[in-house]
């Protein structure tokens, strides 16, 4: 086995064995529990792909991950674009500061008559996963932006940079590392509020499927889709890591020097 | 003068008012503000809803505590030890997307509908991004700094609490604000949709039960919001007086 | 002709939760076109401090900074700086070549292109064009700023301890540049230095300023003719003379100061 | 305490009457299906029984089932729609203790506001109603109506949301009718000029039984632990239910416990709240459930009944 | 007696995405107990990887560096650095006073407090150390991070140009500092520097590296005896010789190198 081979074996060795042995515990204690609310991954499973290669793929599972991601990508622009501007500018920051953080301190739940009110109980769910999915993005954003080191900013002021070179050439990337968080923080969020949104006013949708299952106390059903939220989840996740990578290869931790950067160990 | 941080919400209630003025929405349904604020100086003085208030204010700080108890020595550990990051990441962006509120029943059947189960909900939504921020603190960790207490003879656990901790905490800061709201949010929901447990939420669920008191559940929601509001005001002051190391040179400027 | 710069009775003091400190107070001198200027001061005096005035970033609490006789307010076009803290006014994440290229905004891309390599060359980092900052050394990040300094061709050049960080050799060669290129481009530059001898040698005047809160000490003329040769410049008689001239400025304090 | 839980523990199993449990607590739901339940509290039925009732309010049949399964409340009030379902799946050994209410005319209705092109029941298909929830009484009770009438209910897209919100979902246009229950029938029409399009609770579904008060059975369960605080649980519901056709009495209830305002109090229908138990009855609420396929099984409800000792 | 420091066929080479490089290779020498050992070398030749190699900070990925004859795996004990990127090592949310006491959290509170004073009037920056280090000017900070490192009192002290930013006057009594503390304390030390003057001055030995990647060119006694004066010193015959030695084997190399 060439060596390439072996550190890729163990790089994923590394990443499922703890999930592995998490399932395979799951599995033996809901065997021995043998309660009706908790049936062993061993019958979630193949409930799963069969409602996969249902008609609720296209009809439920495509829908809602398409708000999903459109909502999440929506938030992303804008969580961006204001951090940015709230992190940057001071004026900005006091005039919309407290406004944004009332608006985030609502939860979400109870908005509901503002959205019926301004969107419609039937048109809620973008904006409400946007709405759900902004915040860790902009207060994020706003933190890197505060952030960026005073000298990067005198030079920038010398060298008398464009407002789109300060912008996208200074501040995002110094930015860039809170950002990445903020935006898979925001990702997992987005899911959630997916089903969330689609408890009220939505004809289809993984949330509506789940709350369907919970009311029919279909329990194993009710399981598939909280997993398959989960796969959704890391499924996307590991994208944007990918994303990240390529984004933030120009930092140090990314060079095969630095391996243990943090404690060095 | 109009401070300019009233600016925005003074805006924000216009709109509202100015919508349910417009027969866009019965009046009755979306209340406007002028019936709203009044409505909530009453709640104020009224005794079971004090008690919801504080029943949820409280559900939300201890959840807060615990999630930062939990998270940040977690966050330090796997922002630090490679091998424990890769090993646990694939579990944690697993459990991540699972929203609290799909798992209300399970959590209600399992735990009761006390106050505990709305604290575990809420420790779930909210150690994530005290996790996240954690961690990705960490990787912006300047490793001169570390090679600096290392060349001191500073262990591991010494650099982890004595440099990786400090250079990361305002950021984790920013977490724990972002924890907050959610703490806050999965909490009402957990006592609008579990029962049984006083707070916001269940107040909100009665009020609007009958459908005539829409402007107690308004008035109500908007004081859910003023809790946050609070909350996220104190931590940034504690962020300024903390921090004050990171605050933009904006006077020289 | 007017100056190209004029500092009257400028002032700073920052202001900090645990009182203010002054560190510059009543200091007035001028820069003429095409001069370069160099000016040295004990540690803490508040050298970088008068840069920062000087480039805008700052606004002195006191005092003022004309340009070719108009107030500066805000930052002048046609400026460059390099920073005493060098490897921090890098971005990490572009490489050498795009820090270099990157005030550059206003040329095409070729012309950036070619301004930058050229820049990297006559700093000896040809090589190193395609790394990150923090993939090189001291000396070689010291030495990536100065580049992108001289890439951007300013008017006017600010330079905070450029070559403290470079091997004696390598300085030499630095040295030079500068004045080929002052020659070269009509810049007028104004060198913070340690090194007395550098200050000498490169220096049309010598600005000596006093300990904290910096005031003008001295200000001394180099009369060394525009031809300057690092051995033959250094063994001259003049040269020894004003060497010990700003020493002996620099020593009238008391030895232990902050 | 201050966070809202219930600190103090159940009381001993003693008491007067032979009761095994005097301190029990039910859960509620704030509905007008209630109101004769806190009629008995008030009154003091239930201290007349020797039984010390606590209510905790749920937010839905949901809740509600789960916390007599868990344990935290002795007997809830629930929907039968949510106790079949959840007995047809096997969760656990559901027993009704007590009948709720079964909806008379004018209790759960389809509505449109004028705004709607739906005027009549003839074009509700292929629009879009609000319900509370799928496979509850809300789309159940006129599905079965519009099949006897021969209307196509297949091509109805029933849209969920929350009671409060359909008024407003309605007036925007985003739904063309909403399927709602007193009190917001009499507020629908009276705040937003609806009227009405379809009875839901006629023909097939007249005098429907919707909800009732239930127990867990089974080995140390409740129900099965319990029978004599059950009939004397029994026994106060029965006496407050033959009150119950007393408007005047209901209405304070109604005010107070299902946050109406007074006006719409008066206004309400008053369904029936029924003092037997009777299986032939019930049973015809669980045959309409597993005709519309939201039970999968047929299910006897016969067992499930603990038949007070009032009646036989 | 075994050396204090012994490095044999020391090489480093950094992996990067785009290809190696190999900053030090095949070097080799000793440092004796109590032996101050400076090093000159070109910018960019592997001094800084150098002292982070010895200091267990990287591992080395060739040869090797034994302390009183034990590898070092790992940061030895009783070891301090003065960085070259000061400012980047101090740490932003501890004060000046705290940045120093830093190292020595063994010691109980009012020991610390003690030796950190101690060592920041030694500096000159008494009145500076309620102060936070962002409000330092570079020199400034560069003597906390020298003072943080004399607090400690190490054995062995590795120094990467630590005078740099400070000015002349300054810099000699650091260096006189320097000299005392390792009479008194019986430090080894190792210090890199950019001033043939200054390697002179200090050194019991001067170590002359190549450029990059770095092999040692030569290793110099430095025959000027244990007591030195910056006046006489530097006036002595061996030591304008010396000083032109290290200069011209500095000098035989190509000028433009990377
Ligand atoms: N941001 C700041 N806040 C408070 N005081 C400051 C700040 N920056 C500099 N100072 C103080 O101002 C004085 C002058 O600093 P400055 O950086 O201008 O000195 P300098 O002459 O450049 O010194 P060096 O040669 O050491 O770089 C110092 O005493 C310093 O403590
Ligand atoms: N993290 C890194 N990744 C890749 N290459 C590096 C890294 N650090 C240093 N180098 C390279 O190693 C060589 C030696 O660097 P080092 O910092 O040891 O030089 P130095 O002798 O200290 O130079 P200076 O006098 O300029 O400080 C340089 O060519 C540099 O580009
Ligand atoms: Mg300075
Ligand atoms: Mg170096």
């Amino acid at each position: 086995m060439s060596a390439r081979a072996r550190t890729w074996l163990t790089g994923v060795t590394q990443r499922w064995a703890v999930f592995l042995v998490a399932v395979a515990a799951w599995e033996l204690a809901t065997r021995l529990a043998e309660d009706v609310f908790f049936p062993p991954p061993t019958t979630i499973v193949p409930t799963m792909l069969e409602l996969w290669f249902s008609s609720a793929f296209g009809d439920h599972m495509v829908p809602g991950v398409g708000r999903m991601l459109l909502g999440w990508a929506l938030a992303g622009v804008a969580g961006v674009a204001l951090g940015i501007l709230l992190g940057r500018s001071a004026r900005a920051m006091s005039y919309l500061g407290p406004l944004f953080n009332f608006l985030r301190s609502v939860p979400p739940p109870l908005l509901v008559p503002f959205f019926v009110a301004s969107v419609g109980v039937t048109n809620m769910q973008l904006p409400t996963i946007i709405f759900g999915a902004l915040w860790p993005v902009l207060l994020n954003t706003v933190d890197g932006a505060r952030g960026v080191d005073a000298t990067k900013v005198a030079t920038a002021e010398v060298f008398r940079l464009t407002p789109v070179q300060w912008t996208l050439g200074v501040v995002l990337p110094a930015a860039l590392p809170k950002v990445f968080a903020g935006l898979r923080l925001s990702l997992s969020i987005a899911v959630i509020v997916m089903v969330i949104s689609e408890l009220v006013g939505s004809v289809n949708g993984i949330g509506y499927l789940l709350v369907l299952a919970q009311q029919s106390y279909a329990i194993p059903e009710m399981w598939a889709w909280i997993i398959t939220l989960g796969v959704l989840g890391h499924l996307f996740n590991s994208l944007l890591l990918i994303a990240e990578r390529r984004a933030l290869a120009w930092q140090p931790r990314h060079s095969l020097e630095a391996q243990t950067l943090a404690t060095g160990g | 003068m109009v401070p300019p941080g009233l600016v925005g919400v003074v805006g924000l209630f216009a709109v509202w008012e100015l919508a349910s003025r417009t027969d866009l929405v019965p009046s009755n349904y979306l209340v406007p503000p002028s019936v709203v604020l009044p409505t909530m100086v009453g709640l104020l003085g009224d005794a079971e809803f004090l008690r919801a208030l504080i029943a949820t204010t409280l559900a939300t700080l201890i959840a807060v505590v615990i999630a930062v108890c939990v998270a940040v020595p977690a966050g330090l550990l796997l922002g630090s030890v490679s091998a424990v990051r890769r090993a646990a990441m694939t579990l944690v962006e697993f459990l991540r997307p699972i929203p609290s509120v799909a798992l209300i029943p399970l959590a209600a059947m399992t735990f009761g509908t006390g106050p505990d189960t709305k604290i575990i909900l809420a420790v779930y939504a909210a150690v994530w991004p005290i996790l996240f921020n954690t961690i990705y603190a960490l990787d912006e960790l300047d490793p001169l700094h570390v090679d600096t207490a290392r060349a001191f003879g500073t262990s591991r656990v010494g650099v982890l609490g004595r440099v990786a901790l400090p250079s990361a905490a305002p950021f984790v800061l920013t977490g724990v604000r972002l924890s907050t709201a959610m703490a806050l949010a999965v909490v009402i929901s957990a006592e609008l949709f579990a029962g049984g447990s006083l707070g916001i939420g269940q107040f909100i669920m009665l009020a609007g039960s009958g459908g005539a008191y829409m402007d107690q559940v308004l008035a109500a929601t908007v004081l859910a919001g003023l809790i946050g509001y609070a909350a996220n005001a104190g931590l940034e002051r504690l962020h300024r007086r903390l921090f004050f190391w990171t605050a933009p040179k904006e006077a020289d400027r | 002709m007017s100056p190209m710069l004029e500092v009257t009775g400028l002032g700073h003091t920052y202001q900090g939760k645990d009182g203010a400190h002054t560190a510059i107070s009543g200091l007035s001198f001028t820069v003429a076109e095409r001069e370069l200027l160099c000016v040295v001061g004990p540690s803490g005096c508040g050298k970088s401090t008068l840069l920062r005035t000087i480039s805008g970033l700052i606004r002195p609490t006191e005092g003022s900074v004309s340009l070719h006789g108009t107030p500066v307010d805000g930052v002048p076009s046609d400026l460059a700086v390099v920073f005493q803290d060098y490897s921090r006014s890098l971005f990490p994440w572009l490489s050498v070549q795009r820090n270099v290229e990157f005030p550059l905004h206003d040329l095409p891309k070729a012309k950036r292109r070619e301004r930058a390599d050229e820049a990297l060359a006559a700093v000896g980092l040809s090589a190193a064009a395609r790394k990150h900052p923090w993939q090189l050394s001291g000396g070689m990040q010291q030495r990536v700023a100065i580049a992108r300094a001289l890439a951007y061709r300013p008017a006017l050049l600010l330079m905070d301890e450029p070559f403290a960080s470079v091997d004696a050799q390598t300085r030499f060669e630095l040295e030079d540049l500068l004045l080929k290129v002052r020659r070269e481009q009509q810049t007028t530059v104004l060198l913070v230095t340690h090194d007395i001898d550098e200050s000498v040698y490169l220096g049309d005047r010598v600005l000596v300023l006093s300990k904290s809160p910096a005031t003008a000490v001295a200000s001394l003329e180099v009369p060394l003719g525009a031809e300057r040769e690092q051995i033959a410049t250094r063994a001259s008689e003049e040269f020894v003379e004003l060497r010990a001239k700003v020493a002996g400025l620099l020593q009238s304090r008391e030895p232990v100061q902050a | 305490g201050l966070l809202g839980g219930d600190d103090e523990g159940a009381a001993p199993a003693s008491g007067a009457g032979g009761l095994e449990k005097t301190k029990i607590k039910v859960g509620t739901i704030p509905v007008v299906d209630v109101a004769p339940l806190h009629y008995a509290i008030e009154r003091g039925y239930f201290k007349e029984e020797g039984l010390e009732v606590e209510t905790v309010v749920q937010p839905n049949g949901q809740a509600a089932v789960a916390g007599i399964m868990n344990g935290s409340l002795d007997i809830t009030f629930s929907t039968y729609a949510a106790t079949f379902t959840a007995q047809s799946q096997g969760v656990a050994d559901f027993k009704i203790v007590a009948d709720g209410l079964s909806a008379k005319a004018n209790h759960l209705m389809v509505v449109a506001t004028p705004n709607s092109p739906v005027k009549k029941a003839t074009d509700l298909p292929g629009k879009k109603i609000a319900i509370t929830a799928k496979n509850t009484f809300t789309d159940l009770a006129p599905m079965a109506v519009m099949k006897v009438q021969g209307i196509d209910y297949n091509e109805i897209d029933w849209i969920p949301m929350a009671l409060p919100d359909m008024l407003g979902a309605m007036t925007k246009g985003d739904v063309d009718a909403a399927v709602v229950v007193e009190p917001f029938v009499t507020m629908a029409m009276k705040e937003a000029g609806a009227v009405p399009v379809l009875d839901a609770a006629s023909g097939p579904t007249a005098e429907l039984p919707m909800s009732g008060y239930i127990a867990v059975g089974g080995a140390g369960k409740f129900a099965s632990s319990s029978p004599n605080t059950i009939a004397a649980f029994q026994r106060a519901m029965a006496k407050a239910h033959s009150e119950s056709s007393d408007r005047t009495k209901m209405e304070p209830m109604f005010v107070k416990y299902a946050r109406l305002d007074e006006n719409t109090a008066k206004l309400v229908t008053i369904s029936t709240y029924s003092t037997r138990l009777e299986a032939n009855r019930i049973q015809r609420t669980a045959n309409l459930l597993h005709e519309f396929g939201a039970i999968q099984a047929p299910l006897d409800v016969a067992p499930m009944i603990v038949s007070s000792p009032a009646t036989g």
